[in-house]
């Protein structure tokens, strides 16, 4: 165990840090749930490309630079310092990316993965349908497979829901029944489809803040080639469940973004310090520590699965711990704005321009999406723990 | 020591309910929200309902209610997220141009004014229209100023159906100066508290029922979700909260006229009560809800939007538990069995 | 609504504050749960009655004062204000007395009230079985109706456990199964019994703090008079149900109890203001105001039912809100104790003579005794919210 | 950047778990308990495993095994509640002894003598025997003191292994003093700290296996307890804090030789989180078991008792936290991405 880092991460470090202090746009782009913002989020993804910044741990041949997952937490840190912009493309680099490396042909994997890095292709994820939230299984939606004119097709059926990204995106994935009458995880495939393809329609779903970060998409005879199928046919459970414990794991939310709000919530609390409870302070102290544990366990885990260790179902609890830390960091800073917690970033007088209610906001979807934290603690119970199911 | 509402008031409340919860519907919100304004057309109806005079003499066209009976009038308005500005005009404005014997309030009771606050402790005047005048407090003076002569900027609330705006103006009617003022400021700071509570007390136990009727409703892994553990245990927290706030607050207000000290605490601590278990309840809502809990779809958005709103009111959190612990913690107050009630009876070893 | 006590009832204060200025032993009693401490609490139960005040709220013709509500909660803050010693007789005069006026024949009433409130006879529960913990209806021990010489018994066979105070009391009271095959609720009735009963073995079980605070009571053959049965035959679960009630309800845990735990809190802040951290003293505070409000909400109960309201399921809020609260209020206090905070009553050191510890075990059986919180939030969720049943 | 264990830490780990599970059994603590007095005549086999001598350098007849790896040997002796003084003795006097160049270290690794330590964060000294020796640290001394100079008193914990003394001595070996005796007393108090730490993962680790084996096996409403969600959640809740307060006490343990004030903050925190994780397991875990829990018949009682004395051990929750407050809240110590590892790499802005 050594907790210095070598010369080479230190020269990495720098790297990033200098491109980043020259390429970050001054001011905070506009959100990527509008139409404005999104386009200047996909700006900054090529811009990112640029600098063959776009998926840093991806191989060299699809726009990658091969980093292992120090350099990635290095990167992302740099990122985070250095206040650049959302990733839009995050269901594509984060999820379908190394779901694709993992199940992909390599025609696939050519065919898409450049185009992800480069933020040419921003992906949606279509996992939810309105019956199968946190059930995932309960599918319905379906993929027939039809031969015309000596080409083979899915048609597909039904409909998805809470889609993130998928009002502007160019592309979603997601699971369909192709096999019929089957049951819950059964008879499912994982396909790839063009949000503007005929017979798919996007209704754009207005969350909290008001603007449209999901939507729901509606699929009436869309077609879509067999080779947009991750895996075999029938895999598709498997897939989502590996994509999905990408989503829990360790790059959906890396520990740069909380130490970036512990941080914040530091300064705001000394702001303030003088007319806040005398509790507040060392509830601020309490989500740094949290927020400083939860980088620890990720250096921790990826040290770990750089010597050949493998993520197991504990990367639940990670799902658990930086959804409440995160919630729990906005409800303090709420509670520290009193009278200006309702503004909103159009109000001249909001704090930080109204990040923290923005933040309050998002943090309140992390203990609901990528499977609520009740169904983790179950998970939890039952495979860590092996208490039985009910 | 009877620590129970009267048959009338009950009535009135009964009343109230009825009237609201049949009037301001979520459909009404979701319709207001559409339009872009928070429509107050609505007021006059309100005003026959004897709201606006609710907390007025008889003598001045009123009700001549307690402060205890429009607690419960604001619970109601508080579950059915009613966005007319009820607690300015008739649970502060309209009890103190009362008691200062002012024409104003037997107007506001009659309809023909409403009278909206501005107060040191909140930063904006919420839904100011044009005919509106404002009762505005400082340290040292009480104003009544007419919209006509304000400079407003509009400010935007996360909440739909709040307008708030900045005032800005000269041109003023000075009612009370040094420390007469003072001391209106701090009764209007108590009341605003004390029924913020109360409206918060509502839309706890509003978001609480359709936060149950989602879980009775919505099936998943082929079950209600309310046969679910988890959930359950989400909403009978909330609801023992709930519960246990209420009496905070009903105290708060029947002891609102007493010993001044005892009363900015209980009112403190109703405050207190009522924020945290609207907070609570807000985040128990929207985890059993789940997705659909986080858009404009459902109609939770829009309470819990307000108790965020709300909570930040006439003092937040910080606001009152400082108070409570330079009283509790730092102060000489007597705590203890038999200390509760103190200011009223024997107690606290005066024996 | 008008929260001014009445004359009347100053008075009334007065009178219980003066007998218990002059009655009240000096020195704390030893734990109840010894021999000697039994025996030194039954005094001090005789004491009580020889002033009256063994149970206020009782008729007069069986030794209360038939006091109300409102007097009742000014007797107890009383009672706790001056330190009075705890009530070794509770599971008779509070669950058991209750009960028999409800539902026991006059006869019953006139044999086991009296005594019950003077001390002489202490009662035992024996709710639980081995396997009928939080599942009450699980209940196996047996009643079988014999007749010999023209006396009508019940033999008793079976086990209870976990039964407070029944290694030194008089009388056990607990629900049999009447009915031979009969399941869950069905067939069970409510029987008193004499703890030296032939048939009767009493084995005393260690609690946390090396006293035998409760017992398996074991019954072979062990035969009681049919008029030993309070209520019908097959009525026990109903008659349970309603005695649960009044443990889950306003009288096993009055405010006042609270309300000192959080005054002596607020003390050893004071004493530890230095060394603490900084949110030591608002969660003292929230503790207090919690205290406060258990006292308000019975207060406001107790008005209601005086009133002619009736307490329903919503009682389990209280039993949840007490446990809870006392529990923080002794985790806290702990934690300020730091490295004394292991300390017992025998060690010289001990702060507060080791009641804070005594009172931190004590408190991690609240959330489990009388129906644990878990069944206590179902029953909310149920009862109070119509949320389904799993 | 490793944040691994090497392979003969973890095998040294696996050969110390193996031996303590097969030798500190329940039963034995049991035995133990009932018996009155923690024998601690299985002394001489801890120093044949290599325990007493694990800090101490081979030249001195010890392991010579770093700090990380003692942590996790900590944690294999909390997961079996063992009673015998390791931390102090093996974990603090050891090595400390061995950095003064004192004999004693290779005496405690050969088994002759078994020093413990006083230490003004400690008001009592724990498990001292006859023929033992005393470490006493305090602001301008370090003294080394046989049992046979030291008058004790008795003093009664609730865990009935531990077998508390006030000292009181005239007669001493000064070892260190002024400043240096400072520096010794604060490591000591450093290594006191993530050490027991370590001791609080290993009986968190062990509450919550233990109840979790309840729960499979106790039955009520004719399922296992383990079916219903609320007892999955309150084990899945105090898992996942024992999964993040892990890596927070190694980070601890391997920073312990650097920056003075990173390595203060590092034990601060490791405290902490220990000690939260294994209080929340304990009541989490005493809830799951309900009433058997409260008694001396299920082994649990053990092992919160011991927790609940560990963590006002080498400075409680209020002596770290407060430490932390000044570095964090009002010190000037960077925070934020790229600083966690700050005293060891590039980060904090020096570029």
């Amino acid at each position: 165990m050594d907790l210095r880092y070598t010369d080479e991460q230190d020269q990495f470090r720098r790297e990033v840090r200098d491109w980043l202090a020259g390429h970050v746009p001054a001011e905070p782009l506009p959100s990527l749930d509008t139409p404005e913002g999104f386009e200047l989020h996909r700006d900054w993804e090529r811009t990112l490309e640029s600098g063959n910044w776009g998926m840093v741990t991806w191989p060299v041949e699809y726009g990658g630079r091969g980093c292992n997952l120090i350099e990635w937490l290095i990167f992302e840190e740099e990122y985070y310092r250095a206040g650049a912009p959302l990733r839009v493309s995050q269901n594509g680099i984060f999820l379908l990316g190394p779901t694709l490396m993992e199940f992909g042909t390599d025609a696939q994997k050519a065919r898409f993965l450049p185009p992800m890095a480069a933020g040419d292709e921003i992906w949606a994820q279509a996992w939810s349908e309105p019956n199968a939230g946190s059930d995932m299984a309960a599918i319905r939606s379906r993929a027939t497979r039809v031969t015309e004119n000596g080409e083979d097709f899915y048609v597909l059926e039904g409909q998805k829901t809470w889609s993130s990204r998928a009002v502007f995106a160019d592309w979603g994935f997601g699971i369909f029944r192709t096999e019929p009458d089957s049951k819950r995880h059964k008879g499912l495939s994982f396909i790839l489809f063009p949000l503007d393809a005929d017979g798919i329609t996007i209704r754009p779903i207005r969350q909290l803040d008001g603007d449209a970060g999901f939507a729901e998409i509606f699929f009436d005879d869309a077609r879509v080639p067999v080779a947009n199928r991750l895996g075999d046919e029938g895999q598709g459970w498997h897939i989502a469940m590996a994509t999905a414990g990408f989503e829990r794991g360790l790059m959906l939310r890396s520990p740069a973004r909380f130490q970036v709000t512990a941080r914040r919530l530091i300064e705001l609390y000394r702001q303030n310090a003088e007319r806040v409870s005398p509790a507040t302070g060392e509830r601020v102290i309490e989500c740094y520590l949290d927020a400083e544990a939860y980088c620890l366990n990720t250096y921790y885990t990826a040290s770990r699965l750089m010597a050949g260790g493998r993520i197991g179902s504990e990367a639940s609890c990670n799902k658990i711990f930086w959804s409440e830390l995160d919630r729990r960091m906005h409800r303090i800073a709420m509670s520290m704005l009193g009278a200006r917690a309702e503004l909103t970033e159009h109000a001249a007088d909001a704090v930080d321009a109204g990040r923290w209610l923005d933040g309050y906001l998002f943090s309140l979807a992390g203990p609901i999406y990528a499977g609520t934290n009740e169904i983790q603690r179950n998970i939890i119970a039952e495979r860590c723990l092996g208490l039985p199911r009910a | 020591m009877d620590f129970t509402f009267t048959t009338d008031e009950l009535e009135l409340r009964d009343g109230a309910r009825e009237y609201l919860r049949g009037r301001c519907t979520p459909e009404t919100l979701r319709g207001l929200v559409e339009s872009g304004t928070a429509d107050l057309a609505g007021w006059p109806e309100l005003v026959e309902m004897g709201f606006a005079g609710f907390l007025v003499p008889d003598s001045a066209g009123g009700l001549g209610m307690s402060d205890t009976a429009f607690v419960l009038l604001a619970e109601e308005a508080g579950y059915v997220a009613m966005p007319e500005p009820l607690v300015d005009v008739a649970g502060i404005a309209a009890p103190l141009l009362a008691a200062l014997d002012s024409d104003a309030a037997a107007q506001i009771a009659a309809g023909a004014i409403r009278v909206l606050t501005s107060h040191p402790l909140n930063p904006y005047v919420n839904q100011l229209g044009t005919g509106d005048q404002v009762l505005r407090f400082s340290d040292d003076k009480v104003e009544l100023i007419a919209a006509a002569d304000i400079e407003t900027t509009t400010v935007d609330s996360i909440d739909p159906l709040r307008q708030l705006a900045h005032i800005e103006t000269a041109e003023t009617a000075i009612l009370a100066e040094g420390v007469e003022a003072g001391t209106l400021a701090a009764r209007a700071a108590l009341r605003g508290a004390l029924f913020t509570a109360g409206e918060l007390l509502g839309l706890t136990a509003a978001m609480i029922d359709m936060s149950r009727a989602y879980a009775v409703e919505r099936k998943q892994f082929g079950v209600a979700i309310g046969t679910f553990q988890a959930v359950k245990h989400h909403l009978a927290t909330a609801f023992t909260r709930l519960e246990f706030a209420r009496p905070v607050v009903y105290r708060a207000a029947a002891t609102l006229d007493g010993d001044e000290r005892r009363a900015r605490l209980a009112v403190a601590h109703a405050k207190i009560a009522a924020a945290d278990a609207a907070t609570g309840a807000a985040e128990a809502a929207i985890q059993v809800h789940g997705g659909i809990g986080y858009t404009f779809e459902a109609d939770l958005h829009l309470f819990m939007k307000r108790v965020w709103a709300l909570c930040g009111l006439w003092g937040d959190r910080h606001h009152h538990m400082r108070f409570v612990d330079s009283e509790i913690l730092h102060g000489h107050l007597q705590t203890g069995p038999a200390t509760t009630f103190a200011a009223n009876g024997l107690a606290s070893g005066q024996h």
